[in-house]
């Protein structure tokens, strides 16, 4: 119990004494994340909205393993893009293991499928009169999409905002691939994970009421934006 | 410049690592950057040539590992020694035996005994002494709890369970730090010989990999022996304990 | 004559149901058609088909002579649809109605076009530009959406049911709306309604079809069954009132609906003499329409629930002396019944 | 004398705009009220705070004698309500209709009142009750929400629109099914219709709605601006055909509605001599309607796009001996325009 | 890159070979995950009706809370229920820690939000003529929410779908509060920790595909049992 009454102290000492190893670690976690969330959403909502919306062989196929994805855990998806950039790996020149170019491509991973099979069942679930007055209404394929997306567009941000709280809430890719490092690939996850190796409960519940504070800042920006895009 | 290390949990979550890395930079200008694992992740990482030098602690393992290839000059740097804590209440009886009868003691008694099971460096010694007391490994057995995690955690669970667990003093300092000295779990046996815990530093085996900056690996090895740096391990402590001895040869 | 669309052997089927069968169906260009028959025979389908929302499941499809093949935007854009289950866009009124224009990356004099589509439906654009869609009414619904069609000046302006809940003073002002859109832009326009008078007042023509197939250019009365076998191979059906319509032929089964061509009843103040007409009922005047910019009149009598549509000249009309009100008789011979 | 819903004061506001109004209205047990007025009157609000799904901002409203203050789902289970805009559920059409019988706990003969309530709207059980929501045309559906509600023998009917979509014939089986749930089992019943002569055949008694007032137990002919002021304290409308209509009083702006009752318009084949009507209007009647049981008769004239319905009675029609197609003469007072 | 194919290769081996360790460990984690979700779901779909539904003061209080906490790290939901359940909690006499149904708590905070959230915006996006038609057939206010889910039954099923995938891909509850206690509380999650930690990626991607295999079956159900449904 003492853990939590010291995890709050200790998170706003951190907080406010200015602790400059936490900091690097919100920054680090904050660049990552923005760069693996946006990377997943250009890539998820297209390729969800194709998977709602067309019909075409292998769609089933493609929706469940999507869906089966979302499963995956993260220090597998760590270990399997380990074994592409690892330097005995196929990409091991491009040097990506323990930076955060290749966390974000392990976080992508494990954001994709979250916003390709939430997206697709919004788009699923879209009316078909929908679909229709904008078939009527003489939108292309793209216009299509893009409004379909928008007249579900609750459904779009829950998606995108369910995979942004998978990424930035990880562990297992940020450890595998950034490997902790301090001062360069230390986000806020891994230091919990170290903090709670060592024992220190308490540093751990604080970085993580830090991690709630930055998402609840960021779920705060969007839902201003959504109601502003609603009215 | 930058070197890559591999190293087990226990140096860096006691800080050492911390304490040492800006010297090293400071007597070098190298840049030591480390990954802390399991042993066998460590292990894992340097076949794979993701870094450049290990700093481990499983003697048996290393030197088959030298033997495969993967890695070259081996040197002990430092040990620590490995404690059986448990209870003060102490059910079994084991205060102040020796790590045979103490391992009998818990066995024959059905004690809860938390192991890493992580095939660590702990982990292994701990399997080797219940061969060499003549129990084999304990596995189904109800007071027999495998953890499958680190050190920390596993002492965590020991002191849940009121029982007993192998660990590397360095760790159960760090335990009674955050206790503030008061643990639930205390030492109660230590100081015997099958109780010493190796570290050494390999490097990654350079003819496996262009990159690899054996040049680095060799100055971060022969810094590590240092008079010097073995003075500063030596006087590295926690709570006014030491934590290492430092025995590079 | 140009055609705007020439179809031949068309047919749909859901789920294994044929719903579909035109079999020859041509449309002039710049013409309005008007397409009316009860629910479920068939005509959301063919306008789904006219305008390109959906393939046929065989036949040919001509739109400007040329043969159909591929249904895209490109099609869609000439033909537009107002569907029957009118659904805005969740955006303001404004947005609603320039959305079209923006899909054809139309950029100026936006704010206009849409202000005078939207007066063209009798919605004064201050009040409604900037309301959101679930601050509509039912009928000013629809009227957005219709608005958000005749903004685009399409070259075919389909529209299904346009004036389902709309109050009869805006439906007149529609009806005017579709006919300028005719004359301004040289629409060709096919619309579907239940309102037969409304159909006719904005509609060269009216057709209606039956069943999935197009049955007559011409309003149909239509006698539902139980049809009962009378004894000289004629089926008789029993009115509430006693009276009885006799048919000749075979109807598909006791439910089958049997159609009578309003032209094909004489209407009549005297039981007739000696008579080759086997049908003469008596029934209540109830409604008289001028049709067809007056070239006709549209007579309906009732005989109890039964109700039955004549179509007379204004000559005979006056000769008659008939008001609603008045009981006539109504003639017709059995086979000028035909079964659906 | 029952009643079955008192108003007093009752209004309802949108956006800080007020919609409705409705100093008073009592509608009687076991009767059929009409009501009519142009879109956006405020009729669907009246209904939906009739049926308890939304509570007026102020006003009194009893139901039953008893003054509502909670409106929730037992008061709901006792008016039934058929939205304008109809949705059907996302099940069959048997699960749709039986909805609201299972929500009521009922488990008896569960499937024979679904197929007769189908049935009660002109479809077949057999052929519809399996079939899915999408399986269905627009006026399909709306035969099969309307029968959702008539499965349900509520204590009160609520119908917005039942016929919109419907064709002329199911819409008469429909009107007999309203009156049918009237005798059969005594409901009271509130229709909204924009067809005119409909509501006639199965409401006793229509009422017109008018920018959230009840204006009238009649149907009103509607005067749309915009109106110039003329030199002797009236104000005139020029028609498109150069006639005036002249009305006396003062609208509320340029653009204020006239309303006239229909009552008030007298026809006459000549343009009176002396007369205290300061209005003649030529005009060609298109349509005549029975009206009320045969009591009396609307006769629509049209002067060019203005369209006006006057209600004269059986015997002066056939004094005047006029047929759709004949030119006519309205003659009205200037003082009959009333100001919406 | 040889790790895929061994891991493959492994995998077919545990499965064939009938491991009884990776059998224990499959059964230890279906057994929990399946409590884990009833219980999320149980409560998740009511609250989160309520959050979309009904209008009360708090709720975008409510709402932003429940969406933050989607981003919660589940090591620190396990450091905090642990914080609860240890000998030394307040709740430390009924004995949760280091037991399935210990975990199974933890697992439940860690889908609930998720429930809530994405039934919330599902509820939300209901078009406002679904929830008067149930109002005029009659509904009281449970069938009410029981039948306005069933009308967004895509988007419910995609939110317990999500919610499972988190429970049964999560590392840090069932780690912290399981103790990944060999033969009693280790999950497949908490095995791949493990071999992971050996370096034995092999057999980490190995449980990994044993895992995404049982997500897969589970997916496969529901998408059958959702067809059923919708047909
Ligand atoms: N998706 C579908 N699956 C099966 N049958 C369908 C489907 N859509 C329509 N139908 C059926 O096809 C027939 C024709 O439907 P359509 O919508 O064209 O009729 P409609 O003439 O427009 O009727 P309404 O006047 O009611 O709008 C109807 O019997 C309808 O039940
Ligand atoms: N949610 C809303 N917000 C603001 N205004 C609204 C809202 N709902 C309805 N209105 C307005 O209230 C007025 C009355 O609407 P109502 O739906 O009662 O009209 P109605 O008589 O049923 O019309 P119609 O014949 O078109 O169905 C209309 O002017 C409409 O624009
Ligand atoms: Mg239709
Ligand atoms: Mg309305």
């Amino acid at each position: 119990m003492h853990y939590l009454s010291d995890g709050f102290k200790a998170a706003f000492t951190i907080l406010l004494s200015g602790q400059e190893e936490t900091f690097n670690a919100i920054f680090t976690t904050l660049k990552v994340s923005t760069f693996s969330i946006l990377l997943t959403l250009a890539a998820g909502i297209p390729l969800g909205f194709i998977l709602g919306y067309y019909s075409f062989p292998g769609k089933h196929a493609c929706r469940a393993i999507s869906d089966t994805l979302m499963a995956i855990p993260t220090v597998v998806v760590g270990l399997l893009i380990y074994a592409f950039i690892s330097r005995s790996g196929p990409f091991g020149g491009l040097g990506l293991l323990f930076t955060l170019r290749g966390v974000a491509i392990g976080q992508f991973f494990l954001g994709l499928p979250v916003v390709v099979s939430l997206t697709a069942s919004a788009t699923e679930q879209m009316e078909d009169s929908t679909r229709l007055t904008l078939m009527t209404l003489g939108a292309s394929p793209g216009q299509l999409a893009a409004s379909s997306l928008w007249e579900g567009r609750y459904a779009v941000v829950a998606a995108a905002m369910t995979a942004y709280s998978r990424i930035i809430s990880e562990v297992g890719v940020s450890m595998m691939i950034g490997g902790n490092i301090k001062w360069r690939t230390r986000t806020i996850t891994t230091a919990i994970a170290l903090e709670t190796g060592k024992g220190q409960f308490a540093e751990g519940i604080a970085l993580g009421i830090v991690l709630l504070s930055i998402a609840f800042i960021v779920n705060g920006a969007v839902s201003v934006a959504r109601k502003r895009a609603a009215s | 410049e930058v070197l890559r290390m591999a190293t087990t949990t226990s140096t860096d979550n006691t800080g050492l690592l911390d304490y040492l890395a800006p010297e090293f930079l400071k007597d070098t200008g190298i840049e030591l950057q480390w990954v802390s694992v399991g042993t066998g992740k460590a292990l894992e990482l340097g076949k794979n040539l993701d870094v450049d030098v290990l700093l481990v602690h499983a003697p048996e393992v290393e030197k088959q590992y030298v033997q495969d290839g993967f890695g070259v000059n081996r040197r002990q740097v430092m040990y620590n020694d490995f404690i059986i804590i448990g209870p003060p209440s102490d059910p079994a009886k084991i205060k102040g035996k020796t790590v045979k009868e103490a391992f009998i003691s818990i066995a024959t008694k059905g004690a809860p005994f938390a192991s890493r099971g992580d095939k660590s460096g702990t982990h292994v010694l701990e399997l080797d002494l219940w061969e060499r007391f003549g129990y084999g490994q304990p596995e189904k057995e109800n007071w027999y709890i495998q953890t499958g995690q680190g050190m920390l955690d596993t002492i965590n669970i020991a002191a849940e369970k009121v029982g007993y667990t192998l660990t590397d003093r360095g760790t159960f300092i760090k335990y009674e730090d955050n206790y503030k000295g008061n643990p639930p779990l205390v030492i109660l046996v230590e100081g015997d010989e099958a109780l010493f815990n190796q570290y050494s530093v390999i490097a990654v085996n350079p003819v496996r990999g262009d990159h690899l900056r054996y040049d680095l690996a060799l100055k971060f090895s022969d810094w590590m022996r240092s008079d010097k740096v073995q003075k500063m391990i030596g006087e590295f402590s926690l709570l006014g304990k030491p934590l290492f001895v430092p025995n590079a040869k | 004559m140009t055609y705007i669309y020439e179809l031949e052997n068309i047919t749909q089927s859901y789920a294994g149901r044929t719903v579909l069968e035109v079999s020859e169906l041509k449309i002039e260009r710049g013409s309005i058609l008007g397409i009316t028959g009860p629910n479920g025979c068939g005509k959301s389908t063919l306008l789904r088909i006219l305008a390109f929302l959906e393939r046929p499941r065989s036949g040919r499809l001509l739109f400007k002579s040329i043969p159909v093949h591929d249904i895209n935007e490109q099609l869609r854009r000439e033909a537009t649809l107002l569907l029957q289950e009118t659904r805005l866009l969740k955006r303001t009124v404004f947005e609603n109605v320039v959305y079209g224009l923006k899909a054809r990356a139309i950029k100026e004099g936006l704010t206009r076009k849409v202000h005078s589509a939207l007066e063209m439906v009798g919605l004064d654009p201050e009040d409604f530009a900037g309301r959101h869609w679930f601050q509509l009414s039912g009928g000013e619904s629809q009227r957005v959406a219709l608005a958000s069609r005749l903004v685009l000046r399409p070259e075919v302006l389909i529209l299904d049911e346009p004036t389902a809940s709309i109050d009869a003073n805006s439906a007149r002002i529609i009806a005017r709306a579709i006919v300028d859109a005719r004359e301004k832009f040289g629409a060709s326009i096919v619309l579907v309604s239940h309102d037969i008078e409304w159909s006719y007042s904005a509609a060269d023509e009216v057709i209606s079809m039956f069943s999935g197939k197009i049955r007559s250019k011409n309003i149909e009365n239509i006698i539902q069954g139980p049809w009962e076998e009378g004894n000289d191979g004629t089926v008789l059906r029993y009115l509430e009132d006693g009276q009885i319509i006799t048919a000749a032929g075979k109807p598909g089964n006791e439910y089958s609906m049997g159609l009578l061509d309003p032209g094909d009843i004489i209407l009549s103040l005297d039981y007739p003499g000696n008579s080759s007409a086997r049908n003469t009922l008596r029934g209540t005047v109830t409604r008289m329409n001028l049709e067809d910019e007056g070239r006709s009149i549209l007579v309906t009598v009732n005989i109890q629930d039964t109700v039955l549509t004549s179509r007379i000249t204004k000559g005979s009309l006056s000769r008659l002396g008939i008001v609603p009100g008045s009981t006539v008789i109504l003639v017709f011979k059995s086979n000028s019944i035909r079964w659906a």
